[in-house]
Formats: C-alpha cells, sequence, structure tokens
C-alpha cells in the first residue's frame, strides 16, 4: 500500500484509539474504586448520547454547555446505580455481577421504549476536514475525537493526581482497608468514582457520538471494546486505559485494515494470551 | 539415624531482600522441634519452602533421604510432610465434620465409578475415613462440635480443629505455624498438651513455630532459633534459654518473658 | 452418604425422596397433562436450562466463573450437526462423541487458562467465548454467519420391548432432554457427595488450604471443568437437533451469562438453585414474550429485584428474610 | 433502607407489566388473528418496529374499508406480534408462540433469515402461510410450500437498475461491500447478475468487480474496510442491504475521498441518510424504494385494471397515499423508505383468503398460486422463480420504484417493471 494509505491507516489508528481510550477510561475508574464490573457503562454512553441529540438536535443547546450537562446527567446517572442497586449488593461478588447484567438489560431496553429504535444524528459542531497530505485528509470531527481525548485525560491526570479527592481516590483504590482505617468514608468514595467514570462515559459520548451516530443498541459494542481496553492496560489503571486504548486502537485498525472483519477476533486472542502470561495487563497493578 | 528431613543451605532471597539464609536444619523422628526467632526471621518462609509453597534460591530439602526441592506441595503433602497455616485459613462453608472428611483426601478415593454407584468397597473406605475423623476429633476435643459449621468455632477450636485436619493426612512430619497465637492461656495449655500428646502418643514427629516462649519450653525437645534469615542458636531448650545471642536476638528481653507476643500478620 | 454428613440431612431427608420422586412423576406426566406443544416445547426450554445452569452448579463452587459455556455447547451442536450432516453418522453416535469433542477441547483450553483464578478466569472465558463466536461466523464448514441449516431431528431408534421410538413428536424429544437432564444431575449431585466432590469444594473455598492437604489442584479443576463442559456438549448436540437450525446468534457471551444468572437467581445453596432458577426466569421470560419490547426490561428487572431481595438466590432466601424480619441489615 | 424502597417500585412495574400483558391478550369477535413474527427487542427492532406499525396501519385501513369477507361473514385483522430475536432458535420460539398459544395460522414476515430458516419446519409442518420479507433462496430450495417471499427484488429488479446504473454512468470498476449475513450475501449475488447481463451484452471487459467484502453489522468505524475497499478505485459501491449503517458508510467514504455511486437495496429513511452522512456527501447515490414526498402516479394498464381494484377497493382509491397519510398522522413522522417493500404482504394475503373463500390454507395457497398477475401497491407482481432458480414459484416480481438520493432531495428514477428485466 502507499504511503498516502499508510498515513490514513494510521490516522484512523488514532481515531480508533483514542475513541477506545475515553470509552474505557470511566469504565476502569470504576473498577479500580468499587471492584465492580460495571456493565451498563456502555448503556451510561448510549444515555449520553441521547441526551446530546435532545441538547443540540432539539433544544439547539450550545455544544460545549450540552458537553458539559451530558457528562453531568449521566454522572448522577451513575450516582444512582451505585447508591440503589450496586451498593446493598456489596459484600455479594457474584450477585453485584448479577445485578450489573440486570442494569444493562434494563437500561438498553429502556433506551429502545423512550428513544425508538431508529439511529439518531447529532450534528457536529465541526465542519469540513483538514488536508494532511495532497491525498489523505481527516475531519475535523475527528480531530476533534483526537483533541477532546487529549484535553480528557489530562483534566483526569490532574483531577486523579493533584486534587484531594482525587489523590483521595487513588489511595482508596490501591487499598481500600487502609483507607477505612484511616477514616475515609469508602462508601463516599465509590460514588465518587462512579459519578466521575459515569461523567466520563457522558462527555465520551459527547465527543464521539457526533462523528457516528446514535441507537439503542450502540452501546453492547462499546462495552466490548471497553473491556478489551481495560484488560490490555490492566484492571482499574487509568493509564493502563491509555495505552490499553491506543494499543486497540493498532490492532483493530490494521487488523481491519490487512484481515477484514475476522480481525475482531484479534484483540480478544491477544488479551487472552496476555492474561495467561501477564495477569495484570500493560500497565495495571495484581489485585489485591 | 538418618533424619526425616535434612535441610542443606536453604537460602531465599525475595528481589534484595535475604529472607533466609544458609539453612541447615536436621528433624529426627519422633521429636518436637520449635522453630523461634523474632518477628520477620523467616520461620513461615522456611516452611513454605519445606512444603513447596516457594522455591528456595539456592539450597536442598531431603524427605527421608529423596530430594524434594521445588516439588509442588500436593506431592510433598502425599510424600507425608504436611503444614498448618499460620492465618486462620479454614474450609468456612463446611462442618467440622465435612472438613475431617475432606482432610483425609490422601486416604484414597477408589475410581469415580465406585464412587459414583457408591459400591461397597468405596463405602467401606469412606466408613472407615470417617471413624478415623471422629477418632482425631475426640483426640482433639472436638468431637462434639463436627456438625458446626466451621466458621462458626471460636478461634481457638479453628486452630486445633486444624491440626486435627493435618493429622488425618497422616502424616510422617507435621508442620505447625503458630498453633496458638491469639488463644487465650486455658486453650493455649490445652492445645499445647494436646499436640506434646500427638507426639507421645501418636509417635507423631512435629516441627512448631510457635513465639509463646514458656510454652515453647515446656514442651519442645529441641529449639532453633533464626533471627535475619540465619540459624543463629540450636539446642535443647535449657541451652537456648541461657544463649546469649538469642537473648540479644530477642533485645535482651529474659527469655522467658518475651510471651504472648501480638502474632505478626 | 455417610451418618456424618448424614446427620445434618437428616431431617427432611425422606421428605426430601419423596418430593424428588413427586417432581420426577410430574415432569414424566407432563406431555399427557399438557397437550399444547407450544407449552411442552417450553417445557423443553426449560430443561435445556436447566441442564446449563446445574452443570454450571460445581464449576461456581470449585471457583471456576465461566461465561464461556454457549462456546462449548455452541462445540457440541456444531460437531453433532456436522457429524451427522457431512460424515453422515447417526444421531445416537454423533450425540456422544460430541460430548467427548466438547470435553478435550475443553481439556486444551482448560489447561492454561485454569491456572488464572477469579476475575481474570471470568474474562478469559468471557474473551473465549467472544473469540468462539466469531470463528464460527466467519467458518465455511459452520456455515458461517448464515447458519447452518438442514440438520436431521435425532434419528429413531429401536429399542427392545417398547419398539421403535420416533422424535418427530415435541413429546419423545421432552423425554429426551428430560433423560439427559435427570442423568447429568443425578451424575453431578452423587459424585458432590463423594470424596471427589469434597475435594471440589475444598478447592473453591481455599485452594491454599486444599492443595496442603495433598489435593492436586490442577488436575480436580481440569477433570471437573471437562465433566461440565461435557454435559454442555451434550446439551448442544440435542439444540442441535431439535431446532434443526444453528448460527453463531445462538452462542453469544448473552447465551453464557443466561445460565449463570439462573444459577445465581436460584441460589448456590443446593442443586435445587439452578433448578428452580431456570424454571423461573425461562418461564417468565416466554409468559412476558407477550409483551415484546419489555422483555429484557423485564428479564432484568426480575433479576435485580430478586438480587437485592436475595443475594444468596431465591432458594436462601427463607432464611434471609428471617433475618431481615429480626431487623438485621443483611444487605449492609 | 433506600434499597428496598425502590424494590419496591420495581415490583409494582412489574405488576404493571402483567396487567399490560392481560390487555394485550383481550380480544373481539369477527377477527383473524395474524402473527406477526419479526425483531422487536436488539437491534432487530430497527425494522421490526416500524414494519409492525406499517401493518398496524393498513389494518386500520382495511377496517375502514369493512374489512374482507370469508363465508359470508366479515373479518378484521388482529395482529399479534412475537420477537424472533433475529435468531433461527427466537424464530422458532416465536412461531410456536404464535401457532400454539395464540392458535395463529397466518404469518406475515419474518425479516431476519435466521428466523426464518428457525421456523421452517414449524411452518411447514403446521401449514402456516407465511408472507415473509426475508431474502434466501436457501428455504425455496428445500421447496416450501406456504411460504411466500413478497420482497420486490426477487433478484431481478435489483439486477435491472445495477445495470441501468452502470450504463448511465458509465461505470468501469465495481467494488462491492455487504453485510455478513444471508440477506447481504442474497443482495449481492443478485446484483451481481445485473453485471453479468452488462458482460453479456457488452462483453466481459466492459467493468470489473474489483473488490469484494462482507463486514458486521451494527459496527460505528468503517474507515478502515473502505480505505482497503477504496485502494482499488472503484467508481461504484454496491452495498448488500446495510440499513442504519449505510449513512456512516457514505459518510466515511466520502471523507476517504470517494465521488463515485453507491446502490444500496435496504435503504434508510432519505432524513436519516441526509443527517448522518451530511446533505454534501449525498449525491449519485441509488436505491429502491418509495419518495414519499413525490409519490409516484401509478398507471395501470388497462388489463390490469380489474385486479389492481381489488386492492384499492380495500386499501383506498390511492393506496400508497392513503398509507402515508395514515402513517403521518398516527405516529407523525415519515415511514422508513424501505417500509414500502412490506407493503404488499398483508394485502396478498386478505385478497387470496377472500378469493379463497376459505381459512385452508392449501386452498389459500392454490388461490396464489393461480394468480398470474396480482395487485402491488405500486403496480402489479407475479410470481417467479422456477425449479431452477428457487424450486417453487412463490418469489415476488413486481414493479418496483427506484430512486436517487441528491442531498435531502429524493429524485425517483421511476419504476423498475419486471418486463423491463431480460
Amino acid at each position: 500500500m502507499g504511503l498516502d494509505q499508510v498515513l490514513q491507516t494510521i490516522l484512523f489508528c488514532l481515531v480508533l484509539g483514542s475513541y477506545y481510550t475515553l470509552i474505557a477510561s470511566g469504565f476502569t475508574l470504576v473498577f479500580g474504586i468499587s471492584r465492580i464490573f460495571n456493565f451498563a457503562h456502555g448503556e451510561l454512553y448510549m444515555f449520553g448520547g441521547f441526551f446530546l441529540y435532545y441538547l443540540i438536535g432539539m433544544w439547539s443547546v450550545n455544544y460545549f454547555v450540552a458537553l458539559i450537562v451530558c457528562g453531568l446527567a449521566v454522572g448522577v446517572m451513575g450516582v444512582v446505580l451505585e447508591r440503589l442497586f450496586y451498593r446493598p449488593v456489596r459484600t455479594h461478588i457474584n450477585a453485584t455481577f448479577m445485578v450489573a447484567v440486570g442494569l444493562l438489560l434494563i437500561m438498553s431496553n429502556l433506551a429502545l421504549v423512550l428513544f425508538g429504535p431508529l439511529i439518531k444524528k447529532v450534528p457536529s459542531p465541526f465542519a469540513g476536514s483538514i488536508r494532511v497530505s495532497p491525498t489523505v485528509s481527516l475531519s475535523w470531527e475527528r480531530v476533534a475525537v483526537i483533541v477532546g481525548c487529549a484535553i480528557v485525560m489530562s483534566a483526569l491526570h490532574l483531577f486523579i493526581n493533584h486534587t484531594r479527592q482525587g489523590v483521595a481516590l487513588r489511595a482508596v483504590a490501591q487499598d481500600p482497608d487502609t483507607a477505612a482505617l484511616m477514616g475515609m468514608s469508602v462508601d463516599r468514595f465509590r460514588a465518587l468514582a462512579f459519578f466521575a467514570g459515569s461523567f466520563l462515559a457522558g462527555v465520551a459520548a459527547a465527543i464521539v457520538i457526533p462523528v457516528f451516530y446514535v441507537d439503542p443498541f450502540v452501546g453492547g459494542n462499546v462495552m466490548l471494546r471497553a473491556m478489551v481496553v481495560v484488560i490490555l492496560g490492566g484492571l482499574g489503571s487509568i493509564p493502563g486505559a491509555v495505552a490499553g486504548g491506543f494499543a486497540l486502537g493498532f490492532i483493530d485498525g490494521l487488523g481491519l485494515t490487512f484481515f477484514g472483519y475476522p480481525a475482531y477476533t484479534l484483540g480478544w486472542v491477544i488479551v487472552i494470551v496476555l492474561m495467561l502470561i501477564r495477569p495484570m495487563g500493560l500497565m495495571g497493578k495484581e489485585l489485591g | 539415624m538418618t533424619p526425616i528431613l535434612r535441610c542443606e543451605q536453604i537460602t531465599k532471597h525475595f528481589g534484595g531482600l535475604k529472607v533466609l539464609e544458609h539453612i541447615d536444619l536436621d528433624v529426627h523422628a519422633g521429636e518436637i522441634l520449635a522453630l523461634i526467632g523474632p518477628n520477620g526471621a523467616g520461620k513461615t518462609t522456611f516452611f513454605n519452602v519445606l512444603t513447596g509453597y516457594v522455591r528456595p534460591t539456592s539450597g536442598r530439602v531431603l524427605f527421608d533421604g529423596q530430594d524434594i526441592t521445588g516439588a509442588p506441595p500436593d506431592v510433598i503433602a502425599s510424600l507425608g510432610m504436611v503444614r498448618t497455616f499460620q492465618a486462620a485459613i479454614m474450609f468456612d462453608k463446611m462442618t467440622v465434620g465435612q472438613s475431617m472428611l475432606t482432610a483425609h483426601h490422601l486416604g484414597g478415593r477408589g475410581s469415580v465409578w465406585s464412587a459414583l454407584f457408591n459400591r461397597p468397597s468405596y463405602r467401606q473406605r469412606e466408613a472407615a475415613i470417617e471413624r478415623a475423623s471422629i477418632e482425631l476429633l475426640e483426640f482433639m476435643e472436638l468431637g462434639d462440635m463436627k456438625d458446626e459449621l466451621v466458621a462458626n468455632l471460636p478461634h481457638g477450636r479453628q486452630r486445633a480443629l486444624g491440626v486435627a485436619m493435618a493429622m488425618a493426612t497422616r502424616p510422617r512430619l507435621l508442620l505447625l505455624d503458630e498453633p496458638v497465637t491469639g488463644m487465650n492461656p486455658e486453650e493455649l495449655v490445652v492445645l499445647m498438651r494436646q499436640i506434646h500428646d500427638l507426639r507421645d502418643l501418636k509417635q507423631q514427629t512435629i516441627v512448631i513455630i510457635e513465639h509463646h516462649m514458656a510454652a515453647v519450653m515446656e514442651f519442645s525437645d529441641r529449639i532453633t532459633v533464626l533471627n535475619f534469615g540465619r540459624k543463629i542458636a540450636e539446642g535443647n531448650p535449657a541451652e537456648i534459654g541461657t544463649n546469649p545471642d538469642v537473648i540479644e536476638a530477642y533485645l535482651g528481653a529474659p527469655v522467658a518473658s518475651a510471651a504472648d507476643d501480638v502474632p505478626h500478620a | 452418604m455417610t451418618p456424618m454428613t448424614r446427620d445434618r440431612r437428616a431431617r427432611g431427608h425422606w421428605r426430601r425422596q419423596l418430593g424428588i420422586l413427586a417432581l420426577l412423576v410430574v415432569l414424566v406426566a407432563v406431555p399427557w397433562v399438557i397437550t399444547d406443544p407450544y407449552k411442552i416445547s417450553i417445557c423443553t426450554m426449560i430443561l435445556i436450562n436447566v441442564i446449563l445452569a446445574c452443570t454450571l452448579f460445581p464449576l461456581l463452587h470449585a471457583g471456576m466463573f465461566t461465561i464461556a459455556h454457549a462456546a462449548f455447547m455452541a462445540i457440541g451442536a456444531y460437531s453433532s450437526a456436522l457429524l451427522t450432516l457431512k460424515a453422515g453418522l447417526s444421531f445416537w453416535l454423533a450425540f456422544p462423541i460430541a460430548g467427548m469433542v466438547t470435553a478435550v477441547v475443553a481439556a486444551l483450553i482448560g489447561i492454561p487458562t485454569l491456572r488464572t483464578k477469579g476475575v481474570f478466569f471470568l474474562l478469559i472465558t468471557f474473551g473465549l467465548n467472544e473469540v468462539g463466536r466469531l470463528v464460527i461466523s466467519s467458518l465455511n464448514i459452520t456455515g458461517g454467519a448464515e447458519g447452518l441449516g438442514g440438520i436431521r431431528r435425532i434419528d429413531a431408534i429401536p429399542v427392545p420391548g417398547i419398539g421403535v421410538i420416533e422424535f418427530t413428536s415435541r413429546a419423545a424429544n421432552y423425554y429426551f432432554v428430560l433423560a439427559l437432564a435427570v442423568l447429568t444431575i443425578v451424575v453431578l449431585v452423587r459424585l458432590w457427595r463423594t470424596a471427589f466432590g469434597r475435594a471440589w469444594q475444598a478447592i473453591g473455598q481455599s485452594e491454599e488450604l486444599a492443595v496442603s492437604l495433598g489435593i492436586p489442584l490442577a488436575r480436580y479443576k481440569l477433570s471437573l471443568f471437562c465433566l461440565s463442559c461435557f454435559f454442555a456438549g451434550l446439551t448442544g448436540s440435542f439444540f442441535a437437533h431439535y431446532y434443526r437450525f444453528l448460527s453463531p446468534a445462538d452462542f453469544t457471551v448473552w447465551n453464557s451469562i443466561y445460565p449463570l444468572v439462573y444459577l445465581q437467581v436460584g441460589g448456590l445453596g443446593s442443586m435445587l438453585g439452578p433448578i428452580l432458577g431456570a424454571t423461573i426466569l425461562t418461564g417468565a421470560l416466554e409468559i412476558f414474550r407477550a409483551i415484546e419490547e419489555y422483555k429484557p426490561m423485564t428479564f432484568g428487572v426480575l433479576l435485580v429485584v430478586v438480587m437485592l431481595l436475595a443475594p444468596d438466590g431465591l432458594i436462601g432466601f427463607p432464611s434471609r428474610a428471617r433475618v431481615l424480619w429480626k431487623g438485621r441489615r443483611g444487605m449492609r | 433502607m433506600k434499597g428496598k424502597r425502590w424494590t419496591l417500585s420495581l415490583v409494582a412495574l412489574l405488576t404493571l407489566f402483567l396487567v399490560v400483558t392481560s390487555v394485550a391478550y383481550a380480544q373481539t369477535t369477527e377477527v383473524l388473528k395474524v402473527g406477526v413474527p419479526n425483531g422487536y427487542t436488539g437491534s432487530g427492532a430497527s425494522s421490526g418496529l416500524p414494519t409492525l406499525k406499517a401493518y398496524k396501519i393498513q389494518a386500520d385501513i382495511l377496517k375502514q374499508h369493512g374489512g374482507f369477507t370469508v363465508g359470508g361473514k366479515k373479518y378484521t385483522l388482529d395482529l399479534i406480534q412475537a420477537d424472533d430475536g433475529y435468531t433461527a432458535a427466537g424464530g422458532r420460539a416465536a412461531a410456536e408462540k404464535l401457532i400454539f398459544a395464540d392458535k395463529v395460522r397466518f404469518f406475515l414476515g419474518p425479516l431476519s433469515s435466521a428466523a426464518m430458516m428457525g421456523m421452517l419446519p414449524l411452518v411447514e409442518e403446521n401449514k402456516i402461510i407465511t408472507m415473509t420479507n426475508s431474502i434466501t433462496t436457501e428455504k425455496f430450495k428445500t421447496g416450501c410450500r406456504y411460504i411466500f417471499q413478497v420482497n420486490p427484488q426477487g433478484g431481478l429488479v435489483l439486477a435491472s437498475q445495477v445495470m441501468r446504473i452502470i450504463q448511465t454512468n458509465n461505470v468501469r470498476k465495481v467494488a462491492a461491500f455487504s453485510p455478513k449475513d444471508e440477506t447481504g450475501r442474497q443482495n449481492w449475488e443478485q446484483m451481481k447478475t445485473g453485471i453479468k447481463q452488462v458482460w453479456e451484452k457488452e462483453g466481459a471487459d466492459r467493468v470489473k468487480i474489483v473488490h469484494e467484502e462482507f463486514g458486521e453489522r451494527g459496527q460505528s468505524d468503517y474507515t478502515p474496510i473502505l480505505a482497503k475497499l477504496l485502494a482499488t478505485k472503484p467508481d461504484f459501491i454496491i452495498l448488500g442491504a446495510f440499513a442504519g449503517e449505510a449513512p456512516l458508510i457514505v459518510k466515511q467514504s466520502r471523507e476517504l475521498g470517494y465521488k463515485g455511486a453507491f446502490a444500496n437495496p435496504m435503504s434508510p429513511d432519505p432524513k436519516e441518510l441526509a443527517q448522518v452522512a451530511g446533505a454534501q456527501n449525498v449525491y449519485e447515490y441509488y436505491s429502491w424504494g418509495i419518495v414519499w414526498n413525490d409519490l409516484p402516479k401509478i398507471d395501470i394498464p388497462a388489463k390490469h385494471a380489474g385486479i389492481y381494484r381489488k386492492l384499492t377497493d380495500k386499501f383506498g382509491k390511492e393506496p400508497l397515499v392513503e398509507f402515508y397519510q395514515r402513517y403521518k398522522a398516527a405516529y407523525n413522522e415519515d415511514p422508513p423508505g424501505a417500509i414500502v417493500y412490506m407493503l404488499d404482504n398483508l394485502p396478498l394475503l386478505v385478497l387470496a383468503l377472500e378469493q379463497a373463500n376459505s381459512f385452508d390454507a392449501d386452498k389459500v395457497v392454490k388461490t396464489m398460486e393461480s394468480w398470474d398477475v396480482w395487485p402491488s401497491y405500486y403496480g402489479t407482481g407475479v410470481w417467479s422463480g422456477d425449479k431452477t432458480t428457487y424450486g417453487i414459484k412463490h418469489v415476488a416480481t413486481k414493479s418496483s420504484p427506484t430512486f436517487k438520493q441528491q442531498g435531502t432531495k429524493l429524485i425517483s428514477t421511476g419504476f423498475v417493471m419486471p418486463e423491463l428485466v431480460p
């Protein structure tokens, strides 16, 4: 393949990577603090998409305002899930898993009933595209995904490392028991984690959905990809989510380009092998 | 006579950390050997090396003159060296009775078919196992508790059950890792007495890690002292009690009173 | 069963035996009582799910939380279908072979993967199920994503004394799967109460302690995994010759998760749990098929409600209810 | 604790469901129950739910025009839905529920090939007349008595439009991208015959097939595949029945600099297409379907006037107009473009029942087979397919509206009549 196509490939690998990173970071954050696989994360993302659709498509709110509102709204949804459904069964690992499954079913079905089956398009504020080379171009909305990912991730980094709440979160993630001993209310931080994670899902939706579209079924695929990313990067590790996100971005991108659709297996195969030889993932730490 | 267990130059490093350094140790049939030393002396690691939970960096473990270095734990157990755990690791969802039956795993199970169709051979074996279990429980004074859920047992009784389960494997060498930690004095005396009886009545060879000096002094035939991964002394209780290095190791405190210190996690 | 374990079961032991007997009588009578073919095929579907849930029961107790059961069922289904279609084998030959093929594959997969524990094993099996589905849908011999059609129904078989049994009727298929269910459950329950069952339970509760007592982890985990998958394979074979059309869409991760849901909702306390769970939830799903759009939601609500009220499953509920009644917040 | 109060409300929700159920089961007299097995949950819903809506509208219209008569009794239709989950097992379960629990003898649908295959044995054993839209020759190879495939594109129509596009746009290189399921492959095969016709007419080197790709439905980023496909520099991309994904495919290939034409048999709602793909990207996009805001004048040849009246008597003077207005009134949205494919299922069944004057499956089948031409919402149709192609003459070939989309604007490119097909 020609140079321009190599460039093209690399470009959408980057876009894909950013996309995966965005959806996986929230998922892994929640897991890191609460040790819960919130399978409803994909559905939260989907709801975020619909919120964006109604905010912009219906009430034509300014995009950036809508983006924040999406994040907050979905964040609140996340807190509600934690408080009402996950917390009561916290001590039962299996039950938690089941509740996650149940919530996934309920939310996706709810969306189908509320929003209807047809796909909804959210107009992107970033029109047109830039020429990277005479033959290769990249639409601004895709550029926005890369840039958005960078911004969100650095913001998250600042939050985790340079705010009291963030540092505390990390402490809880590393060792809930000690944190509890030190008189931190682990419950409060689980709620916070769910808020932050879901907030990320909402923001991710607001950034990504305009490039594609939203319908009640987008959650599933998002979830599947997010899981691969999180395993690749290491469960509960934010830097891992970034690494894993871009890793999978390139695995999928290149795989699809060269082998077509069977390549979707590739990510899983790699993940399985990885877990057999290095269970903590690329950057993760062993679970307590 | 040849020792039942011989350790040659056992060394274990975790990264830079030298946990065990060139430990030589012999255990002779029918004796109770106490392994003592301050926290972090490497006693439990030593057990882990012996029973195959941890691979030694160097050195050999000979059991009955057979080199078992680095063999998997279940194999070592089947050869007859069985250990108990410092933390109370138990089959919490089982009853005491079930735990005992389970502990008799090495007693043999026969074929899947004989079990599946509950053949006479299998039934006899089960009956035998059960008799043995009850006998052991009686011995450890747990007989009346066999239908209790293990989780509901008081701590002391759980430790006793731990010993009973280890005994169920009919070990040639029993390794006890701080069996009496966290027990009140009465329980402690009872259990130590029972352990002693195991040796006297069942000719059970025992290596015991223990902090409780008084108990050690009273019940063990021989004592080996570890400090910072090194063997600093060995001998009968009297010798050890007066050994300056040992006293030094215990911060100059009179040995006999260095008792009841909190079990290290 | 030795006295030591019987003591605890003695209470209501005979009642239990009678209950089981009654249940069997009812199950056998079903096709005579219920003439509506639709209801019979629901019962068939329920039994399929019962088997799957029951084969997961020992796995979960031994600490193997697998989400690849549908994949193994698929292996059984496709191998049986292809053996009859391509190799022209009789179903009665293909059926056991399918089971064994599944068990062998389970062994090959289990040897490397069973070293992992807990969440990692869960995720690996999750991935395996995805891979399996994608492989099936990209192979040609399996008919790819379009699916594999034209599968024969279970071949007629002459039975001395009874005569030739045809499997054209729903009742016949129902009896077949009923027999399979009984076989599966009896084998699993029997083994569960033997020394082998004790070893598996021990591994589930503390691998460290189990191994210290001389129980070889790897061998025991693998054998149980293979046994469970063997039955999943047999079920798959029946599935293939009952529906007579296979497509990857029938073996998604969801098809692996649902049996787990049945098991969890029913409860892990005893083998009654998975049976109860599968029956109620499959039944419920069928009833709620009436309000099509809300079916998944209904299922989800059922699931969440049960988990919130009885995290240990329905059969654990009475005791739990007592706890709640006393005002102690078991949930917290 | 809050958790418990919440669960209580959930229980309430459940009971509500139960009520709904019982209501759903309530029946009136003199109605013929017709089963509508389709995907109502999961991604199948995106085509299943609109289809059901359309059938409901048609049933209402029929009711208004006095229903239909069998054995001197007036009948109206009661549509009973059943979710087939787009899978074989689901299809079988749905069929069993409809046949044995709801005692239904007639099906409209399904759309999913897998579901059709799943319910196939049942349908045949129980003589359930099934007016399906799933495209699959496989089941007809097994020679099914009771299944009629009412899709307009009995291959021929697709082929002829493809042929026309190649000729008018002077296409040289064709690339194909289809869903990796039977529907996708079928569509592509059928459209391929159009290319073959061009070869027969103008020689094999006139136009080349430079790339064939099969992909998953429901993905969001098709860029990798498209980049690979566009590397072969095609000037005509044939999409084998992508529905919701089509707009993205158009958008993403335009972003990659593709300027040529598209053809897609299962087109999404034009507005949707323009929205998602971006109006500026939608040009030279050909599809099969109706232009709702510019409904064609149906002119029926005199010889078929009588036949066509059978339809207008029951479904309105101008059936399309009537349907469109009712649909829009009922759901205040345009029906999806593809819905027009489904419009003939219900009328054909009704007409056959009335003419056979019986609910006996074999009689009804005979009646339907006896028609050498039958009325369609936009003209007339015939049963095509023979021993060699389908094994049985149960596959519709009928005039089909085609259009070309330019931005949001739809330009009707007229009907493709079976007569046009060589």
